[in-house]
């Protein structure tokens, strides 16, 4: 019971925080709506026993990624920025506009379609499990699978994240006239 | 009903909407929030295979893997778009046409 | 210690370094860098002073010699062969010269940075003079005629720059110009004499020719109506007629002094017109095999004996030097002729050792007293002792007085061409070649002693003329004082290290027995023993039969060879005169006549010279035949040959014809021609442009460019979100299509 | 499986009385004891954070050789009492220009924030809400929580100082998470594990098994947390975020009422909150000094006592701290962050990590005593 009511909680919380990030107009409400819907799908991780992913998950994006989302917003004004470039369906404000809109969903759906023919598909072919209370620690696991099975890839994210931070650094740094 | 499918239809969903949210907005910030959206239905996927369709956990690997590289383009890609703010004054993804300066 | 490119190539490689340096960042470096450029030909000295000890002091056989080539390029394709390779050849002979080469530039360098210290062309004659010797080091060490070409040539343009340094002079400009236009005749024939070797033998390496002749490859080819060893030996020997000045070609060499006196000394001396000699002397087997040693004795001959009358008339210090020393490498090539070999090489370094000690001290005294012209001089002894005393060592080596250097290998070569002309059994009209060598070797002791006389001896003519005499062979500027002073400036020598130090070192090696052992130079009167006679030992005309089977190695390889074994005993003539047979009772009679006949020719022209410009009781000889004295001051008129015969007359009208040519038949028809069939055809095309090419192809694809630009632009909008419209499109039409 | 305080009451005769109470429906009542464990320890700390108002203010007066509040109660001990009543009854004004919907929102993302992470807080061996594997992580990952919110607090009030200070405090505790989460790790390799029953059963026993002595690196590494864990919450002399010398009151000054006073609760209890992990982490947390073999309620309560005095001094040191160092400047902030404690942590790591390979993860009294 416990463990439903936590599945539903954060899937509403999910779902509501991806649509409320659509619908509305202030991206600064947006990105708060985002860190709603990304903890969340923390929420489902821990559902699914996933205890380190749905941590880190916290970790990462509230204590990071959203607030510099914040802060880019923040320095980048926040105003409604109107483009001039030439665009076949007139003018477009920032947050979009009908047009934009139609597009967007019009897409979506066509790929929603796609999707759910091939959801359907997988959950014919993959037998449904039962669903224990069993959940083993999985850090222990992450751990040895990072650093024996998976370490390359381990040595090159941490080459990534690297490469990230010297190249956001350079990348941002005002220039000199 | 807490079954993979149901969180497959969820990251499905989140997914369209990360999309839709790519295409409807002109704001560059807000085109990130979208990207965001779709690598977390990505992760979202990988681990409800892991638990559902195998017994190890290389899925969780796979979604730590994406919140890496997820932290990693939103350092890069909000660095670029103050720099393209500095520059052009706006965030307006249609003015980003040039590929130079 | 094994011999590898480090410790063989910076033998070569250091001078350029300080070439390469000097040329580029010379102006930034204090004293404009003359310090570098004889630093490194110093670092050139100590590594050829450690090749010769090893060569000289018995750590190899005598005919053990160093051969190392590398691949230069590499041509060649299936069985067409054409590679060049390059290298290093060290034989007793390079050693020797090495040594030479680099000791003497040393001293010379040295000396010349007093010399030049105050020049406006100080910083350019450091550019040049490192490098100068470095292509004499590099052609000693080359082990082909190709890279020794190369370095010929590099030497022909440094002599020219050096020559002519001081351009704004138009002597010294013409000067140059002959040097290099003279030379450049001999080079010619050099090329061809190169080019011709390569199309026999395929290769022009030294050790392939040698083992050429042993193999007899040069057998029945005839070029010319004469065999090809005679004409490959013709044009090599031109070139080197070129190079070291022989008569016809010596035209150049005694206006070569119009460039600074070290420079002088430099080409005269240790460089460039010993790379005529050097190349006879390696050819040697070949000239043999051409039979032509007759025609390199008859020139050396006429050559010693021409220069040496020249020089008896000349008033000016240096132009007597420079007759001198086209006299004395006459008798170089005469040793070459008459088959003295080890002797004519040995006068290579001993006339080394005196001529540049000689023209260095006449450097010192147009240092000193500005002023190069002997009726104005007189009576220096007195302010130049030191200098008196080294150009007086000088004079006696180059007069052949027992003794000293010069005695001994000049009389060798006298006493080889006596045998030569009266008792080899040759033809009798080649007895010119001794009378003129021992004519020419008594006027050599008279005009060197009247040299000496007229400079040192006598009361002091310099400041008798007030008149504008100039600074002849100087660039810089007057002195801040009047030529009043002149008296007063040269009643204390320079006391300077850098002047006095070279000149004394290189008098120490005038004296005889540094090079035979022997107190005369012959087998009589031997006080050292025989171990002494080091240089009869060790060099020797190259035995072809031994590199008939010689494998080369390459860089870096190990000489696996026993460096101990003794040498080959046997050589056998080919053909033709291939020197004087050791074993000869007559040899050694002839060698006994020559001696004492030269000492009492030498010692009778330093009498004639101390009766006429000492004792006065004779006058001088200049004055009772005019004439003659005519003829010697204008040179046997070869210059006013050469000018006013070959080029006015000859060139001149040849290159008017070939401008009638040029103008008359091949610019009005051929170019103007060529032109109307032009025009007609640009016509025909230009209607073909505007029609065809213009119309339909340039327009029309603007027009389809135009069209699928349409198209291409919306799509090519650069709107990201465009593309990723697109992308998801292409993706859910995939994932539609593809049943899973 | 982790301990939680449901599966500790499990082992005693009155759970089964309680079990028949509900139902015999387990989940209802582990949803009480949930209930009944949230609001004791909420209150509890509600309370600690009021009274640390109050001996922020004693310990102040005392510092500076005043009296301090002295009215209300005795001693003044009632003091924060009277703060609270008046906070509740003031206006709750809001800028006009404000973000609505944020502005509300901070205060509050600020509460959830520290009072989350009072879940995993270990008082006692038992008396724990939940030992989670990855306890210390989720402490650290949720406490982040409290930057948003700052930030959020900063930007919905559209002011100057309001921003500034938003923007202070959001960036120093990003920075500053790292050096602390570090030398966190650090003692998890100690420990091998990431929740705090883990490490608190390695300290067990004489302070000479706490993880601060274990060897030289652990020693620098709890220095290192305990100066970050002072710069995320805004602490003296890190309290650049709310410098009343240049920012008015930073992120929090158009707040109003009980508004801000959640800011200052939250504040109040985040000290605690560090206070106790540093204990938990490098102190020996609730550990009693002896073993004992058998485990009563009562015996509890002590080790509950013994985590709190040793979180309490701690505290006492926080405030300490605040009366006697001066503020940094902002430039220096970020030096001593990234310059010096970043690379000294890192460092910590490795030092840990090459300890426990060489001596088999002994600690320098076990090395000296052999044990």
């Amino acid at each position: 019971m416990f463990a439903q009511f936590l599945f539903i909680s954060s899937a509403l919380l999910t779902l509501g925080g991806a649509v409320a990030v659509l619908v509305t107009k202030n991206i600064m409400h947006s990105c708060i709506y985002l860190l709603a819907s990304l903890i969340g799908i923390a929420g489902l991780y821990a559902t699914l026993g996933a205890d380190f992913v749905a941590v880190t998950q916290i970790m990462v994006y509230v204590g990071g990624v959203v607030i510099l989302m914040l802060f880019a917003v923040m320095l980048t004004g926040g105003k409604d920025f109107v483009s001039r470039a030439q665009n076949l369906l007139g003018l477009a404000p920032s947050m979009g506009n009908r047009w934009t809109f139609s597009v967007g969903i019009l897409v979506a759906l066509v790929f929603l379609a796609t999707n759910i023919k091939l959801i359907l598909n997988v959950s014919k072919s993959i037998p449904a499990k039962t669903f224990g209370n069993e959940f083993p620690s999985t850090v222990n696991q992450i751990g040895h699978l990072l650093v024996k099975e998976h370490v390359l890839a381990f040595e090159l994210s941490s080459v990534l994240l690297l490469g990230a931070l010297v190249g956001a650094a350079i990348i941002a740094r005002p220039r000199k006239q | 009903m807490m079954g993979l499918a149901s969180y497959l239809i969820i990251s499905l969903i989140l997914f369209v909407i990360g999309i839709t949210v790519m295409i409807a907005r002109k704001n560059i910030v807000a085109i990130l929030l979208g990207i965001e959206l779709v690598l977390n239905a990505a992760a979202l996927n990988f681990v409800a295979y892991s638990r559902f369709a195998t017994n190890n956990l290389d899925g969780h690997i796979f979604s730590l893997f994406i919140i890496v590289v997820a932290a990693a383009e939103a350092a890069v890609g909000l660095a670029i778009v103050i720099r393209f703010f500095q520059i052009k004054e706006t965030i307006h993804v249609d003015e980003a046409t040039t590929l130079r300066n | 210690m094994e011999y590898t490119v480090g410790n063989i190539a910076p033998i070569f490689l250091a001078p350029v370094l300080a070439f390469i340096i000097n040329a580029f960042f010379g102006r930034k470096l204090p004293r404009q860098g003359d310090w570098l450029a004889t630093l490194s030909i110093f670092v050139s000295f100590v590594f050829s002073a450690r090749i010769f000890s090893d060569f000289v002091f018995g750590k190899f056989a005598t005919d053990f010699f160093i051969h190392k080539t590398f691949t230069w390029f590499d041509l060649s394709y299936g069985t067409y062969i054409w590679k060049v390779d390059m290298g290093i050849y060290i034989d007793n002979m390079s050693a020797i010269m090495l040594l030479m080469v680099s000791g003497v530039a040393t001293l010379i360098h040295l000396f010349s940075t007093w010399y030049m210290e105050h020049d406006e062309k100080h910083g350019r004659f450091f550019i040049f003079l490192p490098l100068f010797t470095s292509a004499m080091l590099g052609l000693v060490l080359s082990d082909n005629l190709f890279s020794l070409f190369i370095f010929w040539e590099i030497m022909g343009f440094c002599s020219y720059s050096l020559i002519g340094i001081y351009n704004k002079k138009e002597k010294a400009g013409d000067a140059s110009l002959k040097a290099f236009m003279t030379t450049r005749v001999g080079d010619v024939f050099l090329l061809l004499g190169i080019v011709a070797l390569w199309m026999v033998i395929g290769s022009v390496a030294y050790v392939d020719i040698y083992a050429a002749i042993a193999e007899g490859k040069f057998t029945g080819q005839a070029v010319l109506g004469m065999s090809f060893a005679t004409f490959t030996a013709i044009c090599i020997f031109l070139g080197a007629m070129g190079k070291s000045a022989q008569f016809p070609l010596h035209v150049w060499l005694p206006d070569a002094m119009m460039g600074p006196t070290p420079g002088s000394a430099l080409i005269h001396a240790a460089t460039m017109v010993t790379a005529g000699v050097w190349v006879s002397l390696r050819m040697y087997p070949l000239m043999v095999l051409g039979d032509i040693t007759w025609f390199i004795a008859v020139i050396g001959a006429i050559t010693a004996f021409g220069a040496a009358t020249i020089a008896t008339v000349q008033t000016d210090i240096k132009a007597v030097l420079a007759y001198s020393t086209l006299s004395q490498l006459g008798y170089m090539i005469m040793g070459v002729g008459v088959g003295s070999y080890n002797a004519a090489f040995m006068h290579v370094i001993t006339h080394a050792f005196f001529k540049a000690c000689l023209f260095l001290s006449a450097g010192s005294i147009i240092h000193s007293v500005h002023e190069q012209e002997m009726p104005k001089l007189g009576g220096l002894r007195k302010y130049l002792p030191y200098t008196h005393f080294a150009m007086m060592a000088c004079t006696l080596a180059i007069a052949g007085i027992p003794f000293f250097s010069g005695f001994v290998s000049k009389d060798r070569i006298l006493g080889d061409a006596l045998y030569y002309g009266f008792m080899a059994g040759q033809n009798p009209l080649l007895a010119i070649v001794p009378i003129l060598g021992f004519a020419g070797a008594g006027l050599t002791a008279f005009y060197m002693f009247r040299m000496m006389f007229l400079t040192f001896y006598g009361e002091n003519r310099t400041h008798a003329h007030h008149d504008d005499h100039g600074h002849a062979t100087h660039g810089l500027a007057k002195p801040a004082h009047g030529h009043d002073d002149h008296h007063h400036e040269i009643h204390h020598e320079h006391l300077d290290l850098r002047s006095n130090v070279p000149l004394l070192i290189l008098s120490v090696f005038t004296l005889g027995f540094w090079f035979c052992g022997t107190v005369t130079g012959q087998e009589f009167g031997k006080v050292f023993g025989k171990k002494t006679e080091w240089f009869k030992v060790l060099v020797e005309a190259p035995k072809v039969e031994r590199f008939v089977n010689h494998a080369r190695e390459p860089f870096g390889g190990i000489d696996l060879r026993d460096k101990t074994e003794l040498p080959h005993a046997h050589y056998h003539h080919q053909s033709g005169y291939a020197g004087p047979n050791p074993d000869d009772h007559k040899l050694h009679s002839a060698h006994t006549i020559g001696a004492l006949a030269s000492i009492v020719i030498a010692f009778s022209g330093v009498f004639l010279a101390f009766l006429m410009y000492i004792q006065h009781t004779l006058k001088p000889w200049a004055t009772k035949l005019p004439g003659l004295t005519t003829l010697l001051q204008n040179k046997y008129y070869f210059d006013n040959f050469y000018i006013d015969i070959i080029i006015k007359k000859g060139l001149l009208g040849l290159n008017r014809g070939l401008a009638w040519f040029d103008l008359g038949v091949y610019d009005r028809f051929a170019v103007d021609g060529w032109a109307s069939v032009n025009r007609v055809l640009f016509k025909s095309s230009k209607w073909f442009d505007n029609v065809v090419v213009d119309a339909i192809g340039v327009d029309g694809t603007g027009v389809a460019v135009n069209l699928f630009n349409l198209v291409l632009r919306i799509l090519q909008s650069g709107k990201i979100q465009f593309y990723f419209i697109m992308l998801i499109m292409v993706l859910a039409s995939y994932i539609w299509t593809v049943n899973i | 499986m982790n301990q939680t305080v449901v599966s500790y009451l499990s082992q005693y005769e009155f759970y089964d009385v309680l079990l028949a109470a509900f139902g015999k429906n387990e989940g209802l009542l582990a949803f009480a004891i949930y209930l009944l464990g949230g609001v004791i320890i909420v209150g509890l700390c509600a309370t600690i954070g009021g009274l640390g108002t109050f001996a922020e203010r004693k310990i102040s007066a005392d510092i500076q050789q005043r009296l301090g509040p002295n009215r209300v109660g005795p001693y003044g001990i009632l003091q924060f009492l009277a703060d609270g009543v008046k906070m509740m009854t003031k206006e709750d004004v809001m800028p006009f220009t404000a973000d609505k919907m944020l502005f509300y929102l901070a205060p509050m993302l600020a509460l959830v924030g520290v009072f989350a992470t009072l879940a995993v807080l270990p008082f006692s061996s038992g008396l724990m809400m939940a030992d989670l594997n990855v306890g210390i992580f989720y402490l650290i990952a949720i406490s982040s929580l409290v930057g948003v919110s700052v930030f959020l607090g900063g930007y919905a009030s559209n002011s100057k100082w309001s921003m500034l200070g938003g923007m202070r405090g959001a960036s120093q505790i990003i920075s500053y998470e790292i050096p602390v989460t570090i030398s966190i790790l650090a003692v998890t390799l100690l420990a091998g594990g990431m929740s705090f029953g883990t490490i608190m059963s390695h300290q067990r026993g004489l302070p000479t098994n706490w993880f601060i002595f274990h060897n030289p690196f652990a020693f620098i590494a709890g220095f290192v947390y305990f100066i970050g864990a002072l710069a995320e919450t805004n602490r003296a002399p890190f309290d650049l975020p709310e410098a009343e010398s240049e920012l008015v009151s930073g992120y929090h000054t158009e707040y109003t009422g009980m508004r801000f006073g959640f800011f200052a609760l939250a504040e109040y209890i985040e000290v605690f909150v560090v206070c106790g992990v540093g204990a938990a982490l490098f102190l020996g947390g609730s550990n009693l000094p002896f073993d004992i073999s058998f485990d009563i309620i009562p015996l509890q309560l002590l080790e509950v006592v013994i985590f709190m005095s040793k979180a309490l001094a701690l505290y006492y040191v926080v405030i300490w701290i605040r009366w006697t160092f001066p503020r940094l400047r902002v430039d220096q902030l970020m030096a001593i962050c990234w310059k010096y404690l970043t690379p000294i942590a890192i460092f910590n790591l490795i030092g840990c990590a090459v300890w426990v390979v060489v001596f088999n993860g002994k600690s320098i009294a076990e090395l000296i005593f052999g044990h």
